[in-house]
């Protein structure tokens, strides 16, 4: 059996064990599970732009943070719950075409640093913003206006699986492998008849409508956001510990690092939130200096540098 | 812009490029006529702008002055991808194949969008130069010889009508560096047009019906190459005394 | 980036190796998930989450000491209803969104039997709306914005007087001397913006006028540009909206930039003892307010707070006495409910009419605080003084404010 | 308006300047590294923390002046960055900037935790400096001046050591061409190890110069870092000099938006800055964009 079959019988019973869990579990746990999705959907979004593109952005949340606030005001304004998710999806995306256009020019340091500032913009934006977004007070949402918990569980769970077959998908396509030859050698694609400013810019902006529409969900889930919280620069650096924890670039890296991830906060964060912090720390330092690869070239450590290897297949 | 015409018989014209990089003018008005179906060669000393040229006219540098007409079309200020998709492609002086990409995706990524029989032509390419069995070998993992043919064969897949190649045989073995040449002569056969800048003037004179020299940004003799090899002016260029500003 | 050259078969192996070593050692990690304990059926459980790390934490932990000294009184006691009580409590780090997930933890996964509010006005509007959603009565000791009562929430008891009366006191005072100019400056976050509107309310009343007015973020250390302005506008008070690091920073930027005003007061700083301890001699003279004082004459505070004095070694600031206070409801509550079913003590906590160490407990169909006043206190020669209202005060409030050049 | 006064305009200069000189020399720390490196070092504001606790500590224990603790703390944290170099920076050294920048980002959650175990999430100051010098009707704050030239002096002295001693001409040859400072017979990992631990060791003195001015607790790195990103972006990537104008210049826009906007506004100067930057120049005003 190859290694495709066997990561799609897994996947097969992941998604059949998520949908069965609301049956088994308490409020808690399942509210902790919506939050692996949370993770997973975000994780997979910074990999569909950093991973597969090469560039790195240090300020993804600032997409989380605009669905965040357009599904708070959406909801108070009284929308129905899915079209304030779809709504702020798409506020996200269209925000990023011109964004996209802008930072896309930069490359290496610069561009991480600029979405870096674009973040800071964005919480910035939310706190001088008093009229719509309170400013620093923040919003909260009444609980008749949110959906119920078995709702926003299967919302973030589609959101979660949703970007991970968005991932897959564009892994095995032709555009995918486009991307990646961006990551490799930018110039050198363009030479090859890639348009790698129209390419950059769709993954871009794919990239920013999954943490648009998770922080929808989020806000629901929460019930509760402010500048702080919708543009918080650890989410930024969560969804790059877990992707290169489980490993860059790849399908199963970012499900497999935000699963070990998120039980180890679960394990320390409410009693010792310094030490779940300083766990992350060393957990980083670890993955950066020995396994840079990710938690998947342990599983599945093909080196393939001489010609007996298997031909035609996208790793 | 009205660019002056191209004669139909040359495929790639270049009139008064010029490129200026903060005061020093790295070309300083090319002409340039590379004739269909023709093998053109592009020589010169270190530094004298041969890859300046290419970055220009295959769109990777788009800070020049003057104009370029690919097969009747002014291609100066398109993306570089415009100009590979409408027919123009190149291979760097540096191998530059994709490192973690395996050799046929390194050559798939160069095939249009829509053919479906992308793969079986990559692999036949491959099949023709021994590297079949490389397939799936990642591209940082080849020897430098066989990067430079790997980014040689990626470059074949559009059917370009014209190629650039930058010096596509430093650093390939003596064995490779046949087969390349043997097949930019087929396909020269089946109606490719090659610009080549290269070093070894045995293969030029060989190989090229034409031959451009180009010293401190300006073409300073063209023609075939028994009448450059004595132009005097192309002999000051590569052993002259009077070096001006010390370029190398 | 360039890619490493590949490496020979010795070392592959060793890779490989490691690789395994690295594998089991994370396979462990991932066993270990910890699901949550079991509570044990017979204790009665009271969680919370107050600020022990971030920018409230000084407030914070003095209002988790004041529970956890009603605690093992209750228990010392006897207990509730004949049980024991236990305390969970976690960390909030000052941060609104940690709030709201303490406390979903706290209802449905610890399935306390009681809910303590947390510290902060902030944290307070987050948390509140996680207890309205699971019908689940909180009695909130240290939230005091009117806003959180202004929702329609049924579920959110507060013992603090509301923060839009804080200055009514001291702004009189300020009218009685004749002062009209009044600079106001305040953190962007519930409470003190509350502080401001009553300011501003009170001062239109009196009228006086506000010449100057900034917000600034949760953040901010740095006030120096925010003070070169007030004093182009010569006003007759300084008042801050503010907790304990900005008030404390404020003052002392003050100095340097040789601010002058007849009054400075702030909100929660100067009611701490931190306030004197930092700024020393330049505390002198600086007014604020407060809920609560060890030298209040409410039955039990002597003794409250030379036990708390023992124990943590400081003298109880109000937020401390207002953590022993909201036990103090809890415990009149459950003891009228006869059980800790929420509706039941929900019942009873809007029925509640009674004087604590704290203060009088008495709230409206909100669950807002109606029964207790407000006190203005001043830092007179290193000691906190309550000067306001004068029924009340144990020191003459000094007037006006000395000028740093003369002191 | 009032704000037009000379007299305002002139406190507002003397403080931006001020606290200038402070953002400077964190700044030239953080190019420096990045100069020789091509490190990102997400951990240097925390370095600068370590300098400002190790002054709290030697005041509270010692009764230690700030000023006197300088002696101390600056040769200390020379130490702690010599070594961090040597077994941690020097592994990710020529790696993608991903993992330098994870590196020193883990370092970073490391250090900022482990000063929450040890000195709590209260916010510290030191009250040894206080008060102001009169000059006329201007009031200079004695720590915000003090600071601001002992920041200015060293910065200099660094600028002037590696213009003019051989150690200093060594580094800048390996910042501008490794492999043939290399080929010279200069010790480049050494280099390497003398480059991080004067950077920080500038980061420990910023921080005893930050404890006489602001109140800070382990988690205040996060604002001068992102603060310090904008000058180095604005004033150019591995350029020292580049860092000092652009840590001159943001202080001095801080204090001018803080005085003619708000405090608030003041607090997003940075990031706005930043962002007009890279969107008018791609590799920042003097950057040498080398990704």
């Amino acid at each position: 059996m190859n290694n495709y079959r066997i990561g799609l019988w897994i996947g097969v019973a992941l998604v059949a064990l998520a949908s069965l869990a609301p049956l088994g579990l308490n409020d808690y746990q399942q509210s902790f599970l919506l939050q692996v999705f949370l993770v997973i959907a975000l994780a997979q979004a910074w990999n569909l732009i950093s991973g597969m593109t090469g560039y790195v952005s240090f300020g993804h949340a600032a997409f989380f943070g605009v669905g965040a606030y357009a599904s708070a005001l959406l909801l108070t304004w009284g929308f129905p719950w899915w079209l304030a998710v779809l709504k702020s999806a798409g506020i996200a995306a269209l925000l990023a075409v011109p964004l996209g256009f802008l930072t896309l020019r930069l490359r290496g340091p610069y561009f991480a640093i600029a979405m870096l500032g674009l973040n800071e913009v964005g919480r910035i934006v939310a706190t001088l913003w008093v009229s719509v977004t309170h400013g620093g007070t923040g919003l909260t949402l009444s609980p008749e206006l949110l959906p119920s918990l078995d709702v926003k569980y299967f919302t973030m769970f589609g959101l979660a699986l949703g970007a991970t077959l968005l991932v897959a998908w564009i892994h095995r396509s032709r555009f995918g492998l486009e991307l990646r030859a961006i990551r490799e050698d930018e110039e050198a694609a363009e030479m090859v008849g890639v348009n790698t400013t129209l390419n950059k810019v769709i993954a871009f902006v794919l990239s920013a409508l999954i943490p648009g529409a998770v922080g929808a969900v989020y806000v629901m889930y929460t019930s509760y956001i402010n500048p702080s919280s919708a543009f918080e620069h650890a989410r930024n650096i969560e969804m790059i510990v877990v992707v290169l924890f489980g490993g860059s670039g790849t399908v199963w890296g970012p499900i497999i690092g935000a699963g070990t991830v998120m039980v180890l906060r679960e394990m320390l964060w409410a009693q010792f939130p310094a030490a779940h912090l300083a766990a992350l720390g060393v957990l980083l330092l670890v993955v950066v200096l020995y396994l840079p690869g990710g938690l998947v070239s342990i599983l599945r450590d093909r080196q393939r540098s001489r010609p007996d290897a298997r031909s035609g297949e996208s790793p | 812009m009205s660019a002056p015409v191209c004669d139909p018989d040359h495929i790639l014209c270049a009139w008064g490029l010029t490129r200026d990089f903060g005061g020093v003018q790295a070309l300083r008005g090319v002409d340039l006529h590379v004739a269909r179906g023709s093998i053109t060669g592009l020589i010169g000393p270190n530094g004298s702008g041969k890859t300046t040229l290419f970055q220009v006219i295959s769109g990777l540098d788009r800070g020049a002055t003057g104009a370029v007409t690919f097969d009747r079309e002014s291609i100066l200020g398109w993306r570089p991808s415009q100009i590979y998709r409408r027919g123009l492609a190149r291979t760097f002086q540096l191998s530059r194949v994709f490192p973690e990409l395996t050799v046929l995706e390194n050559i798939v990524v160069a095939g249009s969008r829509h053919d479906r029989s992308v793969t079986e032509r990559a692999l036949g390419l491959l099949e023709r130069v021994n590297l079949r069995d490389y397939a799936a070998v990642l591209g940082k993992n080849l020897s430098y010889g066989q990067q430079k043919l790997v980014e040689f064969l990626r470059v074949l897949m559009s059917d370009p009508a014209l190629i650039l190649l930058d010096e596509p045989a430093a650093g390939v073995n003596p064995t490779l560096r046949q087969t390349l040449w043997d097949m930019v002569r087929h396909l020269n056969g089946l109606g490719a047009t090659f610009l080549v800048i290269e070093h070894n003037m045995e293969v030029i004179a060989d190989l090229c019906s034409e031959v451009y020299v180009l010293s401190e940004g300006e073409i300073i003799a063209h023609g075939d190459f028994a009448a450059i090899r004595n132009d005097e002016r192309v002999l000051e260029a590569y052993f002259g005394k009077s070096r001006r500003h010390g370029a190398a | 980036m360039v890619p490493a050259a590949p490496s020979g078969r010795l070392k592959e192996e060793i890779i490989m190796k490691r690789r395994l070593s690295l594998s089991v050692l994370f396979s462990l990690i991932l066993a270990v998930i910890i699901f949550p304990a079991v509570t044990q059926a017979k204790d009665i459980v009271v969680g919370t989450s107050v600020a022990l790390t971030g920018k409230y934490a000084r407030t914070g932990q003095e209002q988790l000491q004041g529970f956890q000294m009603w605690v093992d009184e209750v228990n010392a006691r006897g207990g509730l209803l004949g049980r024991k009580v236990k305390l969970v409590h976690y960390d909030d780090e000052s941060k609104p969104e940690t709030g709201a997930k303490l406390y979903e933890k706290l209802i449905t996964d610890d399935k306390v039997d009681l809910l303590i509010g947390p510290y902060s006005s902030d944290v307070t509007m987050a948390a509140s709306t996680v207890a309205e959603k699971y019908h689940f009565p909180m009695v909130s000791s240290g939230a005091s914005a009117t806003e959180i009562w202004e929702r329609g929430y049924k579920n959110t008891f507060g013992l603090y007087t509301l923060a839009e009366t804080y200055m009514d006191s001291i702004l009189e005072f300020g009218k009685s001397k004749g002062l009209k100019k009044i600079a106001l400056i305040y953190e962007n976050t519930a409470f003190p913006r509350g502080v401001a509107a009553g300011v501003k309310d009170k001062a239109k009343k009196l009228g006086m006028q506000v010449v100057f007015e900034e917000e600034y973020g949760k953040a901010s250390t740095d006030f120096s540009s925010m003070i070169i302005k007030i004093k182009s506008r010569k006003p007759d008070m300084v008042i801050g909206g503010s907790y304990l690091p900005d008030s404390t920073a404020f003052m002392r930027q003050a100095k340097e930039n040789r601010l002058f005003a007849k009054i400075f007061a702030f909100a929660v700083g100067p009611g701490l003892p931190d306030f004197g301890q930092n700024l020393g001699l330049d505390a002198e003279g600086v007014m604020g307010n407060t809920q609560w004082e060890p030298t209040l004459k409410l039955p039990g505070v002597k003794e409250f707070a030379e036990k708390y004095n023992q124990k943590y070694g400081h003298e109880p600031g109000y937020h401390a006495g207002g953590g022993y206070g909201t036990g103090q409801v809890l415990e009149a509550a459950v003891k009228k409910a006869g059980s800790t079913d929420p509706d039941k003590v929900r019942a009873a906590l809007f029925a509640l009419d009674i004087v604590t160490t704290f203060g009088r407990f008495k709230v409206d169909a909100t669950g807002k605080q109606i029964g207790k006043p407000a006190y203005a206190v001043q830092w007179l020669a290193g000691e906190r003084h309550i000067v306001l209202p004068v029924e009340a005060a144990t020191a003459k409030a000094a007037y006006p404010f000395k000028d740093w050049g003369k002191r | 308006m009032e704000l037009l006064e000379p007299e305002i305009l002139l406190q507002l200069l003397i403080g931006g300047l001020l606290a200038g000189a402070l953002y400077a020399l964190l700044a030239c720390g953080l190019n420096l590294i990045f100069g020789v490196m091509r490190v990102i070092n997400l951990a240097h504001a925390e370095l600068m923390l370590i300098g400002a606790f190790g002054a709290y500590v030697l005041f509270h224990i010692f009764g230690l002046h700030p000023l006197a603790s300088l002696l101390i703390v600056v040769p200390a944290i020379f130490f702690v960055g010599y070594y961090l170099q040597r077994f941690l920076i020097e592994r990710v050294v020529g790696r993608p900037m991903l993992t330098s920048l994870l590196a020193t980002y883990g370092l970073s959650i490391i250090l900022i935790n482990l000063g929450l175990l040890l000195f709590s999430a209260d916010f510290k100051s030191i009250p040894a400096l206080q008060g102001s010098f009169l000059i006329d009707e201007l009031a200079v704050s004695k720590p915000r001046a003090t600071a601001g030239l002992i920041s200015l002096l060293l910065t200099v002295g660094v600028y002037q050591f590696l213009e003019r001693t051989r150690l200093g001409k060594a580094i800048r040859a390996v910042s501008e061409h490794a492999q043939v400072a290399a080929i010279c017979g200069i010790d480049v990992r050494q280099i390497r190890m003398l480059t991080f631990g004067m950077a920080a060791a500038m980061a420990g003195a910023a921080g005893v110069m930050l404890s006489v001015i602001y109140s800070f607790w382990p988690g205040s790195g996060v604002d001068f870092i992102q603060k310090c990103f904008a000058i180095i972006i604005i004033g150019g990537m591995g350029n020292f000099v580049g860092a000092f104008y652009g840590g001159i210049l943001l202080g001095v826009v801080e204090a001018f938006v803080g005085g003619f906007i708000s405090t608030q506004w003041a607090e997003a100067a940075a990031y706005l800055l930043l962002v007009t930057v890279l969107l008018i120049r791609p590799t920042g005003l003097k950057g040498v964009a080398r990704a």
